[in-house]
């Protein structure tokens, strides 16, 4: 081209040629209101998880009858519980335990779920067969029992609960995944990578998995707060956080019996849950949006 | 001239990407006679498909109409409510898609595709509409139209798809119809059968007809006007004869010279050089320039309007104007001479 | 399709086998057992020992196994060891009260949902969107306990705001649409948030497809281009979340049947763990798979029906 | 010269089932290729062309196992393609390309352009990994691309800019044969041209060898060296360029070239319309496949079905599939049914 | 006392105690009416003899009688037996009330005794309720209206046992068919269980499994017939929907009203809580085999670091009796002037230097989900604190939890126990003699051959002075031997309508329906 061929009217400064989809993805993201906005409360959580309980002042567990269900003031921000003990500081204290079990288990149960759906759904046949045969069981089989199992060969401990919460989440994966696998199997673009000679590893990561990944951001998303209730509901079992551990499903356990009366003790976690899944969430749209290049950049 | 049905004025459509804007037609204007054939040729990228989306606004997200005008019969069809443009689409005007795949609904019938707009517009029953969408794939030249219209657009090969898509348009007896390179996927024989069937609608129901081509034999047994696009820009409009017959626009020359043809044998095919500018980096002057085997340093710096070229083509090119500083006889891509004024 | 339907019928037979032999080793894994539970926090052991020679857990697991399935494959579920029923005439009694709730929920669930879904995918960001969004998340992460208490407090107590006929009946299913609201709604809230969000972001795949520019081009509605062309497109990970929740209402859901005394499957089977009555938990968990199995296999063909290019063989 | 054979393809056949009824039995089949043969050899560019929906696609899908054929054996370079594993397969993509009929549907919508084409070369680790960016560039300048588009999408792009894009993914391999089902079909004659030069350039340069797929005839005029006539699932006939284009025998091959428009406005056309509908490929009809809509077609022809052969009026390498070749060549058999038609 | 403590995993344990009548009930008390009562839990069997849970025994009281009861201040009074005497030391003779029929139209008579209490005790049935007449060895029927029970040994609280719910007398007619379902390959007790027949001032109507039980008025009964037309027994396990129900009306009665919920139902104008000091006792049990809880100071330490009223006013909304010892007032032999380990954190901080373990040590506490024990484990995690010993709390599965402590896998354990029979025997025997280790109900492992040799004694000791005694000076080394932090007596809290009259608890938390009546 010409050396006299000059820019005209608005004419933005090209980045250099981004070499990865990752990169490309990225950048969309920080683009993204929603997706900053979600990312920068989910650090802030993390933040909170990691210095927050240097930072506060009482503690935790200290039981003071007397002080028992105050409602919110200037000493205690979020009120009492039916120990006396300060709500805000038990919030702070639960925060890193509650989002450990909500993550890691939706990432475990997330991980297997995904791979055995798209693993079903593309290659179909017996395959699809077994895999989804197996979910079934999976899902039909009380969870309790699976519970209960799982206490009396691994013990009782919180890593415990995380896998057990982690199974729990494996077939609904599995079949969200493998419903639209089905469909996108059938593209002509996945016959394009297989002409190319792509291998099924490769077609089915980079090709299929980045388009099922909406539903799966999605369920990933919602299952945050799923898995946060499901751990606080198998605490009788002796599997999740004992007593007194801060975890928030287990202060929504405990407070049930107040929340009539002092509805204070279930509101403050039970919004904690709802604003860090809203986080989640705010922050899948934003991801999912990035990963759609058709979407209206913004 | 007859009387024009639609007037496309100084249309300038553009797209908001991460890179910024991409001005996808800057300043588009032409005019689509009552019952005549506009055929619309020009490089590929120029800019021809998203000229007519902009016409139906139907442009993806991104997309936004910056300027410009839409008349029919009169009316400005970008100041239409959302409810007017859907009373205009697929009735008025429609148009059939460049690629039948990706714009065929998967998971539909192509007989339920079909129907669908008479329904709506000519609010026929739905088993009148079924029976009709049978008819409309026979005149598109469907074996076994009444197998055919249960079929799901994968089942049928990349011609059937697009005869849908032509069938899909045809069904309301459009006063406008926009045909985005309607036969690319079409074997002669067919292409033959279609574009009868659309001269012949065109006499009976007088339809006008925008048509997308890159293909010049059609464009020279259907058309009645060409325009040739070039960059986002009209470059050459001339009724048919009279383009073929002395084209003016360097790059509509070369567009001519590069054509492979059947009824001869042709060595080497002879393209234009280069490649379509960067719609980040427009030339400042003729955007054709940089191309353009004649160009001077006038093309290069400054833009021409569309003028008349002494015949009734209107050209946008430095050559054919007062200011024109270069030889008189210019040489371009060796056969054609171009001769000022 | 009607080779596959029966090939998938006979599947269950294995997954029956399966889910059987599953629960029935986890049965055995997990301490404690029926007797000691029935005989109490004190008894001898000789009281222990009878009761479990009268129910017959002295003898080897495989045993024990073969003797139920070989019951089992006869029709005979065996006994609760609680309350000394056939398992099948205490399962028959909570299935329908659980199916009818399970039904309705979904319902609800799907309705709400959807549309729901759809309005924040039409009005992506907007404040539609984003209230959607939000209260989906409180639907979805506000324990049922709380949400069935609330709806108790407000709507069957109710305040004095509530004229005496709006009133819902707090407890109990069946008898009038008063006792089936609250639980319903109470159980649907979640489904209907996921549905929402599924449905969402699922929209906002198909809205850009050239397809429904073709939609458009044909001049048609925005309601039709948006419920017929893009939902059926949309649809796949709907349904599969459907199917989901209607399958996991079915299998109970124990804290809806609590708070609102609903004699269903979900309690039936958390009290028959708890209580380590086996053959109740088999028979429930058995029926629950078939289910399962089933309503699975309608979610696959509804699939098919969606998208005639998915080959399920 | 010792033509190598490269591609040899043996009584295929493409049968897809359709289900009918509401319970989805398989009620019949679309017979869309239906026993074909025919050899490539190896630096030659062979044409297929034919009417819409007659099976070209199919064939080239088919040859590539995209579809497992119904019949019928494929053999590449003398391994028998229809006889290996999937895993084997995988290892002769490299030197099979195809170019697909529908740019946009065959790549995958969250991919750079860029990407796209790194990735085949990733596959097939055509070039070292450092090389690649560089090699994705030169080859969109090749196909007429600019590298400041190599980081769109692909929904970014004119629809022949995406066909440019399918191109350029089959070149980045370096394969040997190159399936192009409709490969210049939405692209301007600038670039078209542009890109059939570049082809012929690189079969010159590698040796490569093309089975190009298009109704464009004068694409197909300008490129093949034979050129096959498909009709309803069937090759009706088959010949070097000249013998097609020049001496066309089967009265189909005859119709299909009086119908190409010229791009000349003040020219008159003669067009041989061919009566009738289209037969189905569901029921295609006996004998001759053409004989409904053939005008010269005889009681022989709705009885039996000819064989590709080549008569005594014909060059050594042009077989057609017509009873009546020579009575037509010598004007012994008229049309019944002639009329020109004004255009 | 397994009695009550059944697989309701929520642990509440039956007990006892006067009922006060509701104070809310004006207007005239009419006949009639079907009175709906919201329970808890399901009755597992309507077999007395194939069931041992409360609330089977609650619906069973109204089906059934025994041959002897219990006034509201355990003592023995006629019930179905108009009276008894012992004829030596191990056998005793009844004469039975006569022109009483069952249900079913059977006369009651000494057959229908024998065949009752046989059934009980016959392997085949394997009941749950066997140990209570495991020392009986021979029914023996005198004549129509007499009947003889043999014991092994002398057995004191025999009739105590006889006024438990297992000694229900049932339709000798129903037991042969039961017997007879039983060669048919069913279940023990699904004859009686399906169809109960007894003598009792309520009838069986019918059964919804999982949802209620309905009774009628038995209008032949013996002896005050009942007011209410029927009886609904409605399962509703959420105590927030019993009370909505019981506000809006549909149920009259509401068990187990949670503490907190008390005030507000007490405050409301549609009914009132009925409160019940149980026979029931809730303790810290310690494992006294396993270090350091084999160290008395240390258990005695723990004790001191109890406090009793914090725990009864902290949870339990102030109902309850602080525990002095393993009875609870009311129980015969329970002793009034027992000294209890009072709450002492500097004698506890010094008598666990003593034991060696002035730094204080890590433990565990266990128990099951009910939300009062794990709040009672919180409390004391928090006071042990103090001490530094750092308790970790887990949280079980009923039944493990059961199968748990009774192999002795635990530290420190909360539970409950209660004593339906009202008798210091069936109080203390089991949790503390050493031969009941484990399943049968000692779960601490406290041995102590002295309490084991009084225990033996209190069984066989006729004269009700010396057995007082004996039961005294069981209860003082109790509490000086510390296997267990006894807590405190629970008191039963019911809902009850305005709409009713006459209702009243007994210790052992069986309702009493008889006198209920509706108000108008
Ligand atoms: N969504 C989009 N975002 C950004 N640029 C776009 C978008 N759609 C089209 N363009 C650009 O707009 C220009 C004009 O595209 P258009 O589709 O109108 O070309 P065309 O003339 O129809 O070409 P063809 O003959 O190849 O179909 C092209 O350069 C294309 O890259
Ligand atoms: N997946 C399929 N299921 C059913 N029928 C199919 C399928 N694919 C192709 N067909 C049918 O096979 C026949 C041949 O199709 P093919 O795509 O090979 O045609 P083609 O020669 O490439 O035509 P065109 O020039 O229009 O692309 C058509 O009748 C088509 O309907
Ligand atoms: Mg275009
Ligand atoms: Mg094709």
């Amino acid at each position: 081209m010409s050396e006299k061929v000059v820019g005209t009217i608005n004419q933005p400064k090209r980045s250099s040629p981004k070499f990865d989809q990752l990169k490309t993805t990225w950048k969309r993201l920080r683009k993204n209101k929603a997706a900053v906005v979600g990312g920068f409360f989910i650090l802030l959580f993390i933040f909170v998880s990691i210095v927050g309980p240097e930072l506060t002042t009482q503690d935790p567990n200290k039981v003071n009858i007397i002080n028992k269900l105050q409602v919110p003031s200037a000493e205690h921000w979020f009120g009492t519980d039916n120990y006396g003990r300060d709500i805000f500081t038990r919030i702070i204290h639960g925060m890193e335990l509650t989002l450990r079990v909500g993550f890691l288990s939706v990432t475990i149960g997330g991980v297997i779920g995904v791979i055995l759906g798209i693993v079903s759904g593309y290659y179909g046949g017996k395959i699809d067969t077994i895999i989804m045969r197996v979910m079934d069981v999976l899902l039909a089989f009380p969870g309790i029992l699976l519970a209960l199992a799982i206490v009396s060969v691994l013990g009782g401990s919180l890593n415990n609960v995380i896998i057990a919460v982690a199974v729990f989440s494996i077939p609904a994966f599995a079949r969200i995944v493998r419903g639209s696998t089905l469909s996108v199997r059938k593209l002509e673009y996945i016959d394009a990578m297989k002409a190319l000679g792509a291998s099924d590893f490769r077609i089915i990561f980079k090709h299929i998995l980045p388009n099922v990944m909406s539903p799966i951001i999605v369920q990933a998303t919602l299952r945050i707060a799923t898995a946060v209730l499901t751990a606080s509901g198998l605490s009788f079992l002796g599997l999740g956080a004992q007593p007194p551990t801060p975890e928030w499903g287990a202060m929504l356990s405990e407070g049930r019996a107040f929340m009539t009366e002092h509805p204070h003790v279930i509101l403050f976690p039970g919004m904690m849950i709802v604003i860090v899944v809203l986080a989640f969430n705010i922050f899948g749209d934003g991801l999912r949006d990035a990963l759609d290049p058709k979407m209206n950049r913004r | 001239m007859d009387t024009a049905i639609l007037e496309v004025r100084d249309l300038r459509t553009s797209f908001f990407t991460d890179d910024g804007e991409v001005k996808a037609v800057d300043g588009v204007s032409f005019v689509v006679p009552q019952g005549k054939t506009i055929g619309i040729v020009g490089e590929s990228g120029s800019g021809k498909s998203i000229t007519s989306l902009s016409i139906l606004q139907l442009l993806a997200s991104s997309g936004k109409i910056v300027g410009g005008k839409v008349l029919f019969k009169g009316k400005n069809l970008i100041d239409y409510s959302d409810r007017e443009m859907r009373e205009i689409r697929g009735n008025a005007i429609s148009m059939i898609f460049q690629e039948p795949m990706t714009s065929l609904n998967p998971v539909f019938t192509v007989g339920q595709q079909i129907s669908e707009s008479l329904i709506k517009h000519k609010r026929l029953p739905k088993r009148e509409a079924m029976a009709r969408s049978v008819e409309l794939l026979k005149l598109v030249g469907i074996p076994s139209p009444e197998r055919r219209v249960k079929n799901y657009p994968y089942e049928l090969s990349g011609g059937m798809r697009q005869r849908v898509m032509i069938a899909m348009a045809l069904a309301c007896d459009p006063e406008i119809l926009i045909a985005d390179e309607p036969t690319t996927a079409l074997d002669v024989t067919i292409q033959a059968q279609i574009l009868t069937l659309i001269k012949d609608l065109q006499s009976r129901l007088g339809m006008s007809v925008i048509f997308i081509t890159h293909d010049l034999g059609v464009v020279a047994e259907t058309c009645d006007y060409v325009a040739v696009m070039y960059a986002g820009q009209i470059v050459e409009y001339a009724d048919v004869r009279t383009l073929f017959a002395k084209p003016n626009h360097p790059y509509t020359v070369g567009l001519l010279n590069s054509l492979p043809r059947h009824d001869i044998d042709q060595d080497k095919l002879v393209p234009i050089k280069g490649n379509v500018p960067n719609v980040h980096e427009m030339p400042i002057g003729c955007r054709f320039s940089p191309r353009c085997p004649a160009a001077t340093d006038l093309c290069r710096t400054e833009l021409p309007e569309l003028m008349h070229a002494g015949n009734r083509n209107e050209v946008r090119c430095w050559i054919y104007s007062d200011k024109w500083d270069g030889e008189t006889e210019v040489d371009v891509y060796g056969e054609k001479r171009i001769a000022k004024g | 399709m009607v080779t596959y339907i029966i090939r998938r019928l006979l599947q269950t037979i294995p997954v029956l086998i399966g889910v059987s032999i599953l629960v029935f080793s986890l049965m055995h894994l997990i301490p404690g057992d029926a007797a000691q539970i029935m005989a109490g926090e004190a008894a001898s052991e000789e009281t222990v020992e009878q009761i479990r020679e009268k129910l017959g857990l002295n003898e080897p697991l495989y045993v024990q196994y073969f003797t139920y399935i070989s019951n089992a494959v006869q029709g005979d579920l065996g006994y609760s060891v609680r309350s000394g029923r056939a398992v099948m005439d205490e399962i028959k009694v909570r299935f329908w009260v659980t199916a009818e709730l399970a039904f309705y929920a979904t319902l609800l669930a799907v309705f709400i949902g959807l549309i729901a879904g759809i309005i924040s995918a039409v009005r992506h960001y907007t404040v539609a969107d984003v209230s959607i969004m939000i209260i989906a998340l409180f639907g979805l992460s506000m324990p049922n306990f709380w949400m069935g208490l609330v709806l108790i407090d407000w709507f069957a107590i109710g305040g004095d705001w509530l004229p005496d006929w709006m009133k819902m009946r707090p407890s109990g299913w069946g008898d009038s649409w008063r006792q089936v609201i609250l639980p319903v709604v109470t159980l649907g809230t979640g489904g209907a948030a996921i549905i929402a969000r599924m449905t969402r972001s699922s929209m906002l795949e198909v809205i850009g497809q050239d397809y429904i520019r073709t939609a458009r081009a044909k001049g048609l509605s925005d309601r039709i281009v948006t419920y017929r062309h893009a939902l059926k497109n949309a649809l796949i990970p709907v349904i599969t979340v459907v199917g989901l929740e209607f399958g996991a209402f079915l299998g109970g859901a124990v804290i809806t049947e609590t708070i609102f005394a609903i004699n269903g499957m979900g309690r039936l089977t958390i009290q028959a763990i708890q209580t380590r009555d086996f053959p109740i938990v088999q028979g429930t968990v058995l029926v629950i798979s078939l289910l399962f199995v089933f309503v699975n296999l309608l979610v696959d063909i509804s699939y098919r029906m969606l998208n005639k290019r998915i080959d399920l063989n | 010269m010792a033509k190598k054979e490269l591609l040899k393809v043996d009584g295929l056949k493409q049968y897809f089932p359709i289900k009918g009824g509401i319970l989805g039995r398989t009620v019949n089949h679309v017979k869309a290729v239906d026993d074909i043969s025919f050899t490539i050899y190896e630096g030659e560019t062979v044409s297929i062309v034919g009417e819409s929906g007659c099976g070209k696609s199919t064939t080239g899908r088919a040859i590539l196992r995209l579809e497992e054929p119904t019949e019928g054996k494929v053999t590449f370079n003398d391994t028998e393609l229809t006889g290996i594993s999937k895993r084997e397969m995988r290892k002769h993509r490299k030197d099979l390309q195809i170019i697909f009929q529908d740019p946009y549907a065959s790549i995958n919508p969250r991919q750079t352009v860029s990407n796209i084409l790194m990735e085949a070369m990733t596959i097939q680790k055509s070039y070292p990994r450092k090389e690649r960016r560089k090699r994705t560039i030169e080859l969109l300048q090749t196909v007429g691309l600019n590298e400041y588009q190599a980081d769109r999408y692909p929904h970014e792009f004119s629809g022949g800019q995406r066909q440019r894009i399918g191109i350029a993914r089959a070149l980045s391999v370096n394969p040997k044969l190159i399936i192009c089902d409709e490969a210049v079909s939405a692209l301007d004659v600038s670039i078209q041209a542009q890109v059939l030069n570049l082809l012929e350039d690189l079969q010159e340069a590698y040796n490569l060898t093309y089975l190009f797929i298009s109704h464009d005839l004068g694409v197909v005029r300008h490129i093949s060296d034979r050129v096959i006539v498909m009709y309803l699932g069937k090759i009706v006939e088959i010949g070097d360029k000249l013998s097609i284009f020049d001496h066309p025998k089967h009265p189909y091959t005859k119709a299909l070239l009086s119908a190409i428009p010229v791009p000349d406005p003040t020219r008159e056309k003669i067009h041989i319309p061919l009566r009738g509908d289209v037969p189905s490929p569901i029921d295609p009809p006996k004998g001759c496949r053409f004989h409904t809509r053939c005008p010269f077609a005889q009681d022989k022809c709705r009885q039996e079905e000819p064989l590709l052969q080549t008569y005594v009026s014909m060059g050594e390498d042009h077989q057609a599939a017509c009873h009546f070749v020579e009575e037509i060549e010598r004007g012994q058999l008229k049309p019944k049914d002639y009329r020109s038609v004004m255009v | 006392g397994g009695s009550s403590n059944e697989s309701d995993n929520n642990g509440t344990n039956d007990n006892e105690d006067n009922g006060t009548t509701n104070e809310g009930a004006t207007g005239n008390p009419v006949e009639g009416g079907d009175l709906v009562f919201a329970v808890h839990s399901e009755a597992s069997s309507l077999d007395p003899g194939a069931s041992n849970d409360v609330p089977s025994s609650v619906v069973q009281a109204n089906i059934y009688e025994t041959l002897v009861k219990r006034d509201d201040e355990n003592n023995i009074i006629p019930g179905l037996a108009e009276k008894w005497e012992l004829i030596d030391d191990t056998t005793y003779e009844f004469t039975l009330r006569q022109g009483i029929k069952f249900h079913d139209g059977e006369d009651f008579n000494a057959d229908a005794v024998k065949a009752s209490l046989d059934r009980i005790r016959d392997s085949k049935v394997a009941s749950p309720r066997y140990f209570l007449f495991e020392m009986v060895t021979d029914i023996e029927v005198v004549d129509d209206y007499k009947v003889r029970i043999k014991t092994e040994y002398p057995f004191a609280p025999l009739l105590a046992h006889l006024s438990h719910n297992g000694g229900s007398i049932i339709s000798p007619k129903s037991i042969e068919a039961d017997y007879a379902a039983i060669e048919n390959g069913k279940k023990a007790g699904s004859v009686i269980s399906a169809a109960p027949v007894g003598t009792g001032f309520f009838k069986f109507v019918s059964w919804t499994p999982g949802n209620e039980i309905k009774l009628e008025k038995n209008d032949d009964y013996w002896g005050d017939k009942a007011h209410v037309d029927t009886v609904t027994f409605k399962v509703i396990s959420e105590s927030a929907t019993r009370n909505a129900d019981l506000e809006r009306g549909f149920a009259q009665i509401a068990e187990y009203v949670q503490p907190i919920e008390v005030a507000g139902i007490n405050n409301s104008d549609y009914g009132s809580v009925n409160q019940k000091a149980s026979s029931s006792l809730s303790y810290i049990g310690f494992n006294t085999e396993k270090a350091p809880f084999d160290d008395v100071r240390v258990r005695k330490a723990i004790s001191m670091m109890v406090n009793k009223t914090d725990i009864i006013d902290g949870v339990f909304e102030g109902f309850g009796i602080p525990a002095k010892g393993p009875l609870a007032p009311g129980v015969f032999g329970y002793n009034e002037d027992a000294h209890p380990i009072e709450f002492n954190p500097k004698e506890a901080k010094k008598l666990l230097a003593e034991a060696g373990y002035a730094d204080g040590f890590k433990t565990k506490i266990w128990t099951n989900d009910n939300p009062q024990r794990v709040d009672i484990a919180v409390l004391l995690q928090a006071s042990l604190k103090e001490l530094n010993i750092d308790v970790e709390i887990e949280q079980l599965e009923f039944g493990t939890y059961l199968e748990k402590t009774a192999k002795g896998e635990h530290d420190m354990y909360i539970l409950g126990w209660s004593t339906p029979t009202g008798d210091a025997d069936y109080g203390m025997y089991a949790l503390f003699h050493s031969s009941q280790k484990g399943n049968p109900g000692n779960r601490s492992f406290y041995e102590n051959a002295e309490v084991d040799k009084l225990l033996d004694e209190g069984r066989r000791e006729t004269n009700l002075d010396e057995r007082i005694k004996i039961y005294y000076s069981i209860q003082e080394q109790l509490i000086e031997d510390a296997p267990m932090v006894y807590i405190h007596h629970q008191e039963y809290l019911t809902g009850i309508s305005n709409q009713i009259t006459g209702f009243s608890v007994d210790t052992s938390g069986i309702y009493q329906l008889q006198q209920v009546q509706f108000v108008e």
